[in-house]
């Protein structure tokens, strides 16, 4: 947990370049190399809902457009609202007639439930949302008020696109009719263009021809909404303007009265899988239950390398020799040999490599597949600085391999340095 | 870097069969109804409500300097009922932190001076950094880091953490030492 | 120092406590373990319906102008002081339920509504009037007015009270009369 | 042949789009109305243990990591969605910096690596909001205010004016005036200032900055700061921070003075429709009272030298964009990328890869306007209803 709470002390150099904690390395067992989150792929594998931890299939998530259907935010703080239940006098309301048989019942009191914060205490009745008979959703919807304009544009643009198409389309069979017969025949009927029209399935020329013609561009008016005369004089109550959070947690209506706020729907979380680039093997695949911590695949640096740890460290004078404890950890099975090298002893990255990989690129460039000469560009070289110079023991170290049957393998060499 | 040795008054704990070291200076109420699973260490000034409801802690964990325990009430039409709290294992309490969750699941950190509110869900592999306020009935899912009052996701953990924390809590019990020489 | 403790009937108030001066507490309030109220700049009356919380800490706090006899500090029914939280005033008024939330803080130039909420770990030290229903949530302090007063604590001081004598040692009332209003007239507590 | 790849087009996935603004970025699919979120543009930095800026860098390969956490955040935690299998809409300044474009570009295609980016410029994909064949667009951002005359689809380049004058050089003032007000140097959090002039600020009209002494000030507002206690913003401070858009000197450099300017570089046959075609959009517009005062500066400077003897157009008129203010841009970008055409503009990965640099608008201009399909495109989509609203 000490890799959590303080900062990195020790950093590994990944393949790709980058120093990070051995926490958030993986390795791949089919190149045998370390990565990182920087140079693996990252995929979505499951959606679901942080707060009542129910999956959500991605089709279903697609359509809700990532939201949760039972849970919500406050609008005013962002977190989770809770749902409350009153015991509600039902109002007599004469002026619903089309309650015949309600009314028998709504003699008793009835369970009504608003949602409500507990950080902030706002409620669902704060902004005047009727409370609910039933405690899951039934929660009013908003449309965005631009909806039907921009569907408006959606069409106009869409059937010019495609009015484009087709009379490139034209163009194009107006050059083939002076070779082939065939084509003329049909082309008088006029069934090749309702035909490929079929096929293709499009929307028939006659309705893009129409989102065209019914389309008004935007008027602009002279006149430009001023500010009230009352709003220089009246007096500001900041409790009722929304802050700028508040705003754009909802981007379809960022309103700015207090009064407009409405519960926001909870946005679901992912699960993500990780892959390696090069290979195109999974490092680490989630369970698909929200609430399991476990992994199908996880393939970690954690379990596979050694782990340095700084057990003690005098501090470092000028010219002068301190001592620096570190513990090395195997953590697999097998016995492990180390040895410590200076930074100028480190064997280069294998030029084998090289053109292997390029020449894999090419060919895969080729096939339209994946190109992985575009990943080489992200490798650097490793930056650190070095102020001080470790002498190393010159043997070989042997790490026994992770003894299992010790509840505390606390048995990992130590070295010293001088 | 390793986890130094902690030291305390061997007179001030108490050593239970199974490995629990509880301090004398704690407040433990309603002690029939506290379930400390083993190698739990209780430091000083801590409090546990016992007598509010159960509150069953699982291994490993740690609860530390002046942290209050609290069973979360609800209330209902009828009255108001306590919830049994319960503790997952290898679970680190900081110190002056304020559990009123529901769940603690296993593998959690809490920072010090936390304030962990009403019926809070905290699932197994969760972090809440130092001097974050939950508010309550949060859930907190598996791997999310929480920060900052009120707390709010702002990173998630490492695949190993569940291997970390449970490093972590043995080596903290491990070194956790009576004083030698006094 | 002088110590003038007055349990009213029907308060549950744990022994495992530090009262210290002149302090009122009113019938029907709880008193968890572990509680410190110190009364050294004048009297703390602590109204009906209270729940404090453990390591919650109420300080009249002494100040140099102080009125002679010293005001009290009044706390109205109520009010539900969470663990760990503090409230140092020299002298003033709290309204009438009002939440103090975990960790919270009230410094001494805050003078509190009723029915207002101050959020878990908010540290409230610049001087500032709390109008009623107003709620501080969050380390910026946000603001917003409720619409509705807090919910009362009653149904938990039920069982509170019902619940505490099980297990806790209590101090017992020691006051069998309602003389609220008779208890100005006390002696004036500040030590020299 | 061409119908099988319309076929093609239509199954794709609805291709997301990026409005990576200085301060917020815009995100979400193409064919909605709105984007899925608005989230100011930082990413929690685990080194430095505080949110990091994407536009705070020194080097490129700084702007890359900065790229790489920002997309990620959006990716995984807001849009939910693999990157690798939609194309990417990016709505652009014409005037972003060519490292942060190639350093985009390289972000998307080789770490995320999608199938295909479409890079729209700001002011074309506002006019796509309206409908109109000319427009012009006041684009008021975080840093700078934009104005551009788009004509028939084209940007009329060398009318574009750009000067500092957006919702930070509005924050530089009110943190001023706040020091003023105060008596002391509070040196406040962006986010705070922000905050102040979101929830106090206005501006006036042209007759009350005029006389702005003998006009009755606007109420004081006592704003709540944390622990910093109470604040005093004066009535003068809420009506004066967005002034600095409006104060004018010898350069003439104020925001209706770039607008006439623009207008007046404009061929002379596009002037009058220009102006009477003018969309203010970006997120300082929604500050309350701008467009507004905008207007009545507009009006009266178009009088005074040396705008009146050479510039004659009397009447300005004003568009409502079908979107927030601040998600004009977007919006645009999201109209652009939901018809096919929009898909069959981008380019792709595997041209990029080839080339491993995209082409600058100027490059452009300067090569034949047939060649490049993009352009040519975009013209056609507009000339061609053009010739229709002719008819």
């Amino acid at each position: 947990m000490a890799y959590l709470t303080q900062p990195d002390y020790v950093k590994y150099i990944c393949s790709c370049g980058q120093l990070k904690p051995i926490t958030s390395l993986y390795f791949c067992r089919h190149c045998l190399k370390i990565r990182c989150g920087f140079c693996i792929c990252h995929e979505v594998d499951s959606h679901y809902c942080a707060n009542c931890l129910e999956n959500m299939p991605s089709s279903e998530a697609r359509l809700k457009k990532n939201r949760c259907s039972s849970c919500f935010d406050c609008p005013s703080c962002f977190h989770t609202l809770s749902t409350r239940a009153t015991m509600a006098q039902p109002r007599q309301t004469p002026q619903d007639p089309a309650g015949g048989d309600t009314k028998v019942e709504s003699k008793q009191p009835k369970k009504m439930y608003y949602l409500s914060c507990f950080n902030c205490r706002w409620t669902s009745r704060d902004v005047g949302i009727p409370d609910q008979p039933v405690a899951s959703g039934g929660w009013p919807e908003r449309t965005n008020p631009f909806a039907a304009r921009v569907n408006q544009l959606l069409d106009y643009y869409k059937a010019i696109a495609l009015q484009e198409k087709q009379e490139k389309i034209e163009r194009e069979r107006k050059k083939f009719t002076i070779r082939g017969k065939y084509i003329t025949l049909t082309d008088k009927t006029g069934l090749t263009g309702a035909m490929a029209r079929n096929i293709a399935g499009l929307p028939s020329s006659d309705s893009s021809c129409s989102a065209i013609a019914n389309f008004v561009p935007s008027q602009a008016s002279a006149e430009v909404e001023e500010l009230p005369e009352d709003y220089y004089t009246k007096e500001v109550n900041l409790n009722q303007i929304t802050s700028m959070p508040q705003r754009l947690a909802s981007p379809e209506w960022q309103p700015v009265s207090v009064s407009r706020l409405h519960p926001l729907a909870k946005l679901l979380s992912v699960k993500r899988s990780q892959r390696c680039r090069v290979c195109d093997h999974n490092l680490t695949k989630p369970e698909y239950n929200p609430g399991s911590i476990k992994f199908k695949i996880e393939l970690l640096a954690y379990y596979h390398v050694p782990e340095v740890k700084i057990i003690s460290h005098e501090p470092v004078k000028a010219g002068e020799k301190t001592a620096l404890l570190l513990k090395l950890t195997n953590p697999t099975g097998h016995e492990m040999q180390i040895k410590l090298l200076q930074p100028e002893d480190l064997p280069p990255p294998e030029e084998k490599e090289e053109p292997k990989s390029i020449e894999k690129s090419l060919e895969k460039s080729l096939n339209l597949e994946k190109d992985t000469s575009s990943y080489k560009a992200i490798e650097r070289e490793p930056q650190y600085s070095v102020t001080s110079r470790v002498t190393s023991p010159p043997t070989a170290l042997t790490l026994a391999q992770r003894d299992d049957a010790a509840e505390y393998d606390d048995d990992a060499q130590h070295d010293t340095t001088e | 870097m390793e986890l130094q040795d902690t030291y305390y008054n061997k007179s001030e704990y108490v050593e239970t069969a199974s490995g629990n070291k509880v301090s004398r200076q704690t407040v433990l109420c309603g002690s029939q109804n506290i379930v400390l699973h083993g190698k739990v260490i209780v430091q000083s000034d801590a409090i546990i409500r016992g007598d509010l409801a159960n509150v069953k802690t699982g291994r490993f964990c740690i609860i530390s300097k002046g942290s209050v325990i609290r069973p979360p009430f609800k209330k209902f039409s009828k009255g108001v009922a306590f919830f049994p709290l319960q503790m997952g294992d290898h679970v680190f309490v900081g110190e002056n932190t304020v559990v009123n969750a529901a769940v603690v699941g296993s593998y959690v950190y809490i920072g010090k001076n936390v304030v962990i509110g009403r019926r809070c869900v905290l699932k197994d592999c969760c972090m809440i950094e130092d001097n974050s306020v939950l508010p309550a009935e949060t859930v907190v899912p598996s791997f999310a880091r929480y920060s900052g009052s009120p707390a709010r996701l702002i990173t998630t953990l490492p695949e190993a953490t569940p291997d970390l924390m449970t490093e972590f809590t043995k080596s903290y019990y491990q070194h956790f030492l009576p004083t030698t020489v006094q | 120092m002088s110590h003038n403790i007055k349990i009213l009937p029907g308060a549950t108030v744990c022994e495992d406590c530090t009262l210290e001066g002149d302090i009122t507490i009113g019938g029907g309030t709880v008193i968890h373990p572990r509680v410190t109220i110190i009364a050294e700049g004048g009297p703390i009356i602590i109204a009906e319906y209270c729940i404090i919380e453990e390591y919650s800490t109420i300080i009249h706090k002494k100040s140099d102008q102080q009125e002679n006899p010293p005001k009290p500090l009044f706390i109205g029914a109520h009010n539900v002081f969470e663990v760990g939280c503090k409230l140092e005033s020299p002298c003033g008024h709290i309204g009438e339920s009002n939440v103090f939330e975990c960790r919270s803080y009230v410094g001494v130039d805050v003078k509190i509504g009723s029915g207002c909420v101050v959020g878990a770990a908010c540290h409230l030290t610049a001087p500032q009037t709390l109008v009623d229903n107003t709620v501080i949530w969050g380390s910026e302090h946000h603001i917003r007015e409720a619409l509705e007063k807090q919910p009362s604590q009653l149904l938990q001081l039920d069982f509170l009270s019902k619940v505490m004598p099980n297990y806790h040692r209590l101090r017992k009332p020691n006051v069998h009369k309602r003389q609220s209003s008779t208890r100005q007239s006390q002696e004036p507590s500040p030590k020299p | 042949m061409a119908l099988y790849e319309g076929i093609a087009l239509i199954q794709e996935k609805q291709a997301v789009v990026l409005d990576l603004g200085t301060d917020y970025t815009k995100f979400g699919f193409t064919g909605e109305a709105a984007p899925r979120c608005i989230v100011r543009s930082e990413f929690w930095c685990a080194a430095t243990r505080r949110y990091r800026r994407v536009h705070d860098y020194q080097t490129a390969d700084e702007l890359y990591d900065n790229l790489v956490h920002m997309l990620h955040l959006l990716y995984f935690r807001h849009v939910l969605v693999n990157p690798k299998e939609r194309k990417v809409v990016v709505v652009e300044s014409l005037l972003t910096p060519t490292l942060f474009r190639e350093t985009l570009a390289k972000v998307l295609f080789t770490h995320y690596e999608v199938s295909g980016v479409v890079w729209a410029d700001s002011p074309r994909l506002c006019a796509l909001t309206l409908g109109t064949p000319v427009a012009l667009i006041v684009s008021i951002g975080a840093k700078e205010a934009e104005v551009a005359a788009v004509v028939h689809s084209c940007v009329v380049l060398h009318a574009m004016e750009s000067q500092p004058l957006g919702a930070h050089a509005i924050h530089a003032e009110l943190r001023r005036l706040l020091d003023e007000d105060n008596d002391a140097t509070l040196d406040l959090p962006d986010l705070v200032i922000e905050d102040i002039k979101v929830k106090t600020c206005f501006v006036g009209s042209r007759s009350r900055a005029q006389q702005w002494e003998a006009a009755r000030a606007a109420r004081d507002v006592q704003f709540a700061c944390g622990e910093r206690g109470r604040l005093r913003v004066s009535g003068a401070t809420r009506e004066r921070a967005a002034e600095v858009l409006f104060a004018r000197d010898n350069e003439l450099a104020s925001l209706p003075d770039i607008v006439l300017q623009c207008i007046m570089r404009c061929p002379i046959d596009a002037r009058r429709a220009l102006a009477e075609n003018v969309l203010v959009t970006g997120g300082t517009a929604s500050l309350p009272g701008l467009r507004a005062r905008l207007a009545q500066e507009l009006r009266h400077l178009v009088t005074r030298p040396p705008y009146a003897s050479r510039l004659h157009v009397r009447e300005f008129k004003f568009h409502g964009a079908p979107a927030q203010d601040s998600a004009a841009a977007w919006l645009g970008g999201a109209l652009l990328g939901a018809g096919e055409a929009g898909a069959a503009r981008a380019t792709p990965r595997d041209v990029y890869a080839r080339a491993r640099r995209l082409r600058d608008w100027r490059e452009r201009l300067m090569a034949d306007f047939s060649t490049v399909p993009e352009w040519d495109h975009m013209a056609a989509v507009l000339t061609c209803y053009v010739a229709y609203n002719n008819r």
